[in-house]
């Protein structure tokens, strides 16, 4: 079926670097895992959303007096509810919160919500919806980001000319002179799609506001910390009164944690009766309303000398930004850098602009921006080996980031394992032979991050933190604000803490999604839980590895010349392993010395002088052989390798869960998932018209594991998962052009493109 | 309209239930008798996060009034366990990784079962056909393909002593 | 949310005509497999919901070497799938109904609800169709047997006036004949963004004598191409004349444009997909 | 490359000293802020702050940078 594979393996460690199941497993495999949307409190209230069926207008008057004769409604609350305050998670450029989740005076997209109703049963309030009236002035509306820079456009925000939401720019070197230097220059345009998220659990959140002023929310997201400073800032609120919980989440891929309306109307509901109120998001609201990938026009100038030396790039991005900003700047930002991926440029010039439109605002989505930047980064540079009639492969090979690299201005590479990424899928190819005459491979580079330096959320807080509990019975307690969104948080971090602690997996329970009890952590998004909390872990392990290590050198009259471990629950001088003693007797004992203290330990991190964007950088090359049916222009894609460097791996079976995972949402971007707008209306928002991967269209997804080490991860580990949804698009692209010799400039690629272009190459050659 | 009493067969238990006939089975299992392990991801019956087995055969629970279920065995995700024992399938997906945010898994492993249930020998891609139904936007199928594979072959299966 | 119904759970199949009589506003749910969809949305709002799919007598199928295949309405799509006497004489409903839809709803969803049901996308309606299949259909004072071909009358609408779906009718086929069925879509159980059926029967020279190919989401109902039966009759294996029956298909075919394709990818996908099923059953014709 | 800069041009409107202290990083540093302060010097150097933006970015090359920082060293000059 699929293939892993190993290159360098080490073998240093104990619970680190093997197959470790998944310490959620029972709960989920059972039924027991409880979801938002499984909560129910005494007392709930069931509310649901109002939404605006116009893409752009004003809200004039909204009366629900009907509604609330309606038997079993307890109450609605619009935007005249709310403090109105603009929130966003920008939170340090005032400018870009922008979006108020009830709007008190205009909507901006169709599926806005427009008022909240709660009441005894989710029937009667869906029911008591039609019996809102509101009265809207429709604005004129504009949709594609090209058509809303023009000056005769509708102004969306106020003060925003054109509709600019954002820009970005980033350069290094002189890109005119290395342009200079170049002897063959290519100029392309591309269109990328937007992807929704569709986790399986759409956005659920439970809020219960009680008469002490205090607040309790049960929310599906991918950052606790984040849903309770942001909810703080729009209820007024001190972060410390809101507690959030959010044990068992149904899906993130990014598109949770940002307030959406389930949060932010439940809770203004719960404050306004005093009840618990659950607003749960059928499937179409989660299309229609709740962000998605940021769709982009891409603009690239590339120029290499002829022996395939890359010497400039240049790109233009558009990108539709929706109505609002959300994550879409940060996606800005990080299409635009990760468009230099894998890759050394002597100039480089980026300029972003994000545009606001009257459509569903675009964010950040596993990948975050890169896949977009990959489309057609790796697509054109096929084109270019193509034209210079250069090695796809090895033209790419002589341009990459190496170990050292810098990144002008930008980043310092300290591991990188492209180049044995390059060996693998080579040899991959070489062992297919000679393909079918409907059966093309093509290939993608790329690099992802490890986390974002960045700071606009504006926290005062360590980006994560740890703290470790030795219990006297030698159990251990490890808090994290990291989120456990399926990805597996929880299981790495008991991992990183057992080899630190040298304790077993099954000795430590970990507590996470729950600001009453766990310390603040940015969550789980932009590939930083492994290397930034897996850190902060690893040093609260330490630090209560080394309060036991001093107890045990105290009674055990060592030379202070010998050094202790402990390995398996044993204590132990490391020259002398046979002298030791049990971890619980020693824990024990350690802690009647504390004055019956249990030993704790505290482990922080915050990237410090790591450049502009992240501390490390991941590497992987994908090969995807895809058929092709010319006639009806249909592809399946029949197999796939990985050649994927992530560090030091964690934890194997995480890892190619990971992996697969990226590859079937990235493949789906590639050629099913695509959402197409009419007037600013979703054409399909559901799951009968949106297609995604099914177990009969996922192929093989094998993977050669390029064993690195980065310096800056616990224990050499850097970003996994989030990565691999940026090649397989392009990889796609250039198996269509590799055979069939199209270029496609759009994606999600359809069989209806593919004929067209077929069609086209065919007219051209019989000209 | 006028409600009904019925009498569903759930996990080997009788439940009497007094409801409004449009109740969909999902809904009868979930907010009814409180089995909360069987999920829901859509409205239009594509997803299977709600798939239980009818019968032994896998059915999506949002498909079926509660009223049509009436006289049926009906097997949910929390029906598989016996006394604190997971069924090899269930043994199968966490030995494989089968699941991530675990959402579509209890409906997953429910199609897994009724294809074992009829198939002792299932090929890989009878395999993907029967939960062809079930979306999982996480694992990428392939871990959880291994997985049934691997209940498929004895290897979950305890010998009996 | 649906709306409230009264709920009708008839024992028997006279039990089913009479409640059926009884009440007007009254809609019939078997497998309910696209019923309830339509009705969570609310487009359809009976005050009766008359629920056959426990009508045993209507739950069967019967071959006879000389009458041919008999199916109940209440049959459901897993349990023709399955049939060894269908696998053995009409092996393209096998592998039709294989990809009908995902296995959860063919193991629920039923052979009469889905044609009663009516939507131009079904895979029932061009495969039957092209096997000459017959429907019986009838109410409290009586039944009355049409030929498939005529029972779709619009999207979503049949002949019925307030009837049931009882049986499908099958003939047997004749010796040396071939039957092929593709759909195309984007996800291997999915919906067909277009179909198409093809039948033929060769006579003794292995010239075609008879042929059948039926269009499916290419109109408001399957569409018969009559135009190909006359240009193949008579005529011996021919690729090119696969062609031209295949610009023929999509030609006479009313396709409408969404999300998943323009009219004029349609009937392009149409013509392909009617030369390949000309192809594919003349071949099994052959044997 | 350029010469090394011995006298680094400061933002006009918010002091920022540019990267590489030339005309030309401040006026991507302008452009790049982009807030009211910053767009309202540059339309009162004669030029619209959202054409050379737009031109940026529609067409190839640098031209709107070249242009600002033009206005940044006149306006330094006088």
């Amino acid at each position: 079926m699929n293939k892993y594979t190993v290159i360098n393996p080490h073998s240093k460690f104990t619970v680190l670097n093997t197959h470790v199941h998944n310490i959620d497993g029972v709960a989920k495999v059972t039924g027991r895992a409880e979801y938002t949307f499984d909560i129910k409190l005494p007392g709930m209230l069931y509310g649901k959303i109002l939404r605006s069926p116009h893409p752009h207008a004003k809200i004039l008057n909204i009366d629900y007096s009907r509604a609330m004769e309606i038997p079993g409604v307890y109450g609605v609350v619009t935007g005249k509810d709310t403090l109105g305050i603009k929130q966003g998670i920008w939170r340090r450029y005032k400018d870009l919160c922008d979006e108020q989740i009830l709007p008190v005076d205009k909507v901006r997209y169709i599926g806005e919500p427009v008022a909240a109703v709660a009441a005894i049963t989710e029937e009667i309030a869906e029911k008591a919806l039609d019996y809102i009236d509101v009265e809207y002035e429709v604005l004129q509306g504009v949709y594609e980001p090209l058509d809303a820079i023009k000056k005769d456009a509708p102004e969306i925000h106020e003060g925003f000319e054109r509709n600019i939401n954002v820009t970005r720019h980033i350069e290094w070197g002189e890109v005119e002179e290395a342009f200079d230097e170049a002897e063959y220059v290519r100029e392309d345009w591309f269109k990328c799609g937007g992807q929704a998220h569709m986790c399986m659990e759409t956005r659920a959140a439970v809020s219960s506001y009680t008469p002490e002023g205090k607040m309790t929310i049960y929310s599906s997201n991918q950052s606790a910390y984040y849903m309770q400073a942001l909810m703080a800032g729009v209820l007024g609120m001190r972060e410390g009164d809101i507690r959030i919980l959010a044990q068992y989440v149904g899906g993130g891929f990014g598109g949770k944690f940002e307030l959406d309306g389930a949060i932010f109307c439940s809770a203004i509901l719960s404050m306004k009766l005093f009840r618990p109120v659950k607003i749960v998001y059928t499937r179409e609201e989660d299309f229609i309303a709740t962000k998605r990938r940021t769709p982009m026009f891409y603009y690239v100038r590339t120029g290499v000398k002829k022996d395939g030396t890359f010497c400039a790039r240049e790109a233009k991005v558009f990108t539709n930004g929706g109505a609002y900003t959300g994550m879409g700047a940060t996606a800005l930002y990080l299409t635009g850098f990760f468009h230099s991926f894998p890759y050394r440029w002597k100039g480089y010039r980026y300029d972003g602009y994000r545009v606001y439109t009257n459509t569903l605002p675009s964010t950040s989505m596993r990948g975050f921006g890169a896949p977009q930047a990959m489309w057609c980064s790796e697509q054109q540079i096929e084109w270019i080996a193509a034209d210079l009639g250069l090695d796809p492969i090895e033209m790419r090979r002589k341009n990459s980031h190496y170990e050292g690299y810098e990144v002008p201005g930008q980043a310092t590479i300290a591991s990188c394992g492209i180049d044995q990424c390059y060996d693998e899928i080579k040899q991959w190819i070489a062992s297919k032979g000679t393909l079918p005459a409907n059966r093309s491979i093509g290939i993608s580079a790329c690099g992802f991050m490890s986390g974002g330096i960045f700071n606009w959320f504006d926290t005062p807080y360590s980006f994560s933190s740890a703290v470790v509990t030795i219990n006297q019975d030698g159990t251990v307690e490890l808090h994290v604000g990291a989120q456990e969104i399926g990805q597996g948080s929880n299981t790495t971090m008991a991992i990183i803490c057992a080899e630190a602690l040298g304790v077993k997996v099954g000795d430590i329970k970990v507590h996470s999604g729950d600001t009453d009890h766990c310390p603040a952590d940015l969550g789980a998004w932009g590939s930083r839980q492994t290397l930034m909390t897996g850190n902060a872990v690893k040093m609260a392990a330490e630090s209560a590895k080394k309060q036991l290590l001093e107890f045990a050198y105290a009674q055990s009259g060592l030379n202070i010349v010998y050094d202790l471990d402990i390995k398996d629950g044993w204590v132990h001088a490391i020259a002398r392993p046979e002298r030791g003693e049990d971890f619980v007797k020693l824990a024990k004992k350690a802690i009647r010395g504390k004055d019956g203290q249990r030993i704790i330990g505290r482990g922080y991190y915050t990237p410090h002088r790591k450049g502009m964007i992240s501390p490390a950088y991941s590497y992987m090359l994908q090969g995807v052989e895809v058929e092709v049916d010319e006639e009806t222009g249909k592809i399946k894609l029949c197999d796939s390798l990985t050649a994927h460097d992530c560090g030091q791996p964690i934890n194997h079976l995480g890892l190619i869960g990971q992996l697969e995972g990226a590859f079937s949402m990235a493949a789906g971007y590639g050629y099913l998932e695509y959402m197409p707008y009419e007037d600013g209306k979703l054409m399909n928002p559901n799951l009968v018209d949106y297609k995604m991967i099914r177990a009969t269209e996922m192929p093989p997804a094998n993977i050669a594991e390029i064993d690195t080490y980065e310096p800056e991860g616990p224990y050499g580990a850097k970003e996994a998962g989030e990565g691999l949804t940026n090649p397989t698009a392009a990889a796609i692209g250039n198996a269509l052009f590799h055979r069939f010799g199209i270029q496609m400039k759009e994606c999600p690629v359809r069989p209806e493109m593919i004929l067209n272009a077929l069609k086209e190459k065919k007219e051209a050659q019989g000209k | 309209m006028e409600k009904r009493l019925l009498t569903l067969n759930v996990n080997g238990q009788d439940y009497e239930l007094y409801i409004n006939p449009k109740t969909l089975l999902v809904e009868a299992i979930r907010d009814h008798i409180g089995l909360t392990g069987t999920k829901r991801g859509c409205d239009t019956v594509s997803c299977g996060a709600c798939t239980v087995m009818i019968d032994g055969m896998a059915v999506k629970s949002c498909s079926v009034l509660a009223m049509q279920a009436e006289g049926y065995r009906i097997t949910t995700v929390e029906g598989l366990e016996v006394n604190g024992k997971l069924a090899p399938i269930q043994k199968a997906f966490i030995d494989n990784g089968s699941y991530q945010c675990g959402f579509c898994a209890p409906g997953m492993i429910m199609s897994a079962q009724a294809l074992l249930n009829e198939n002792k020998n299932p090929t890989e891609w009878e395999i993907k056909e029967g939960i062809e139904g079930n979306i999982c936007r996480c694992t990428g199928y392939n871990s959880i393909v291994r997985a049934i594979d691997g209940a498929a072959k004895g290897k979950y299966t305890e010998a009996k002593s | 949310m649906i709306n409230d119904f009264n709920y009708l759970k008839p024992g028997t199949l006279k039990e089913a005509l009479a409640m059926y009589a009884e009440h007007e506003d009254c809609k019939v749910i078997c497998g309910g497999q696209s019923l309830l969809i339509v009705m969570r949305q609310g487009m359809i709002a009976p005050e009766y919901l008359l629920d056959i799919k426990h009508v045993r007598e209507l739950d069967y199928i019967k071959f006879d070497a000389k009458d041919g295949l008999r199916i109940g309405a209440t049959t459901t799509h897993r349990a023709i799938e399955k049939s060894d006497v269908i696998k053995k004489n009409y092996p393209v409903m096998v592998s039709m109904e294989n990809k009908l839809a995902s296995i959860q709803v063919r193991n629920w969803g039923t052979i009469g609800g889905n044609l009663a049901h009516a939507d131009s996308a079904g895979d029932p309606g061009p495969v039957l169709i092209a096997l000459k299949a017959n429907i019986k259909i009838g109410n409290a004072t009586g039944e009355r047997t049409v030929a498939l071909e005529d029972f779709f009358v619009n999207y979503f609408e049949t002949v019925m006036d307030h009837e049931l779906v009882l049986e499908i009718h099958v003939p047997v086929p004749e010796p040396k004949s071939g039957a092929a069925y593709q759909k195309f879509n984007l996800l291997e159980s999915d919906m067909g963004i277009v179909a198409a059926s093809a039948a033929v029967t060769l006579d003794g020279s292995g010239k075609c004598k008879d042929v059948r190919v039926v269009l499916g989401n290419a109109g408001s109902t399957p569409i018969r191409v009559k135009r190909i039966e006359e240009l193949l009759i008579g005529k011996a294996y021919d690729e090119n004349l696969f062609a031209e029956a295949g610009s023929m298909a999509s030609v006479d075919c009313e396709p409408v444009a969404d999300i998943h394709g323009s009219e004029e990818h349609r009937r392009h996908i149409l013509g392909v997909l009617t030369k390949r099923m000309l192809k594919q059953a003349w071949e099994e014709a052959k044997g | 490359m350029s010469e090394p800069i011995t006298d680094p041009v400061i933002c006009p409107v918010c002091g920022k000293k540019a990267k590489t202290g030339s005309a030309i990083d401040c006026a991507r540093h302008m452009f790049g802020t982009g807030d009211k302060p910053h767009r309202e010097w540059v339309n009162a150097q004669g030029l619209s702050f959202i054409d050379l933006l737009i031109d940026q970015a529609t067409t190839p090359g640098n031209k709107s940078y070249q242009i600002l920082a033009e206005a940044i060293e006149k306006a330094r000059v006088k």
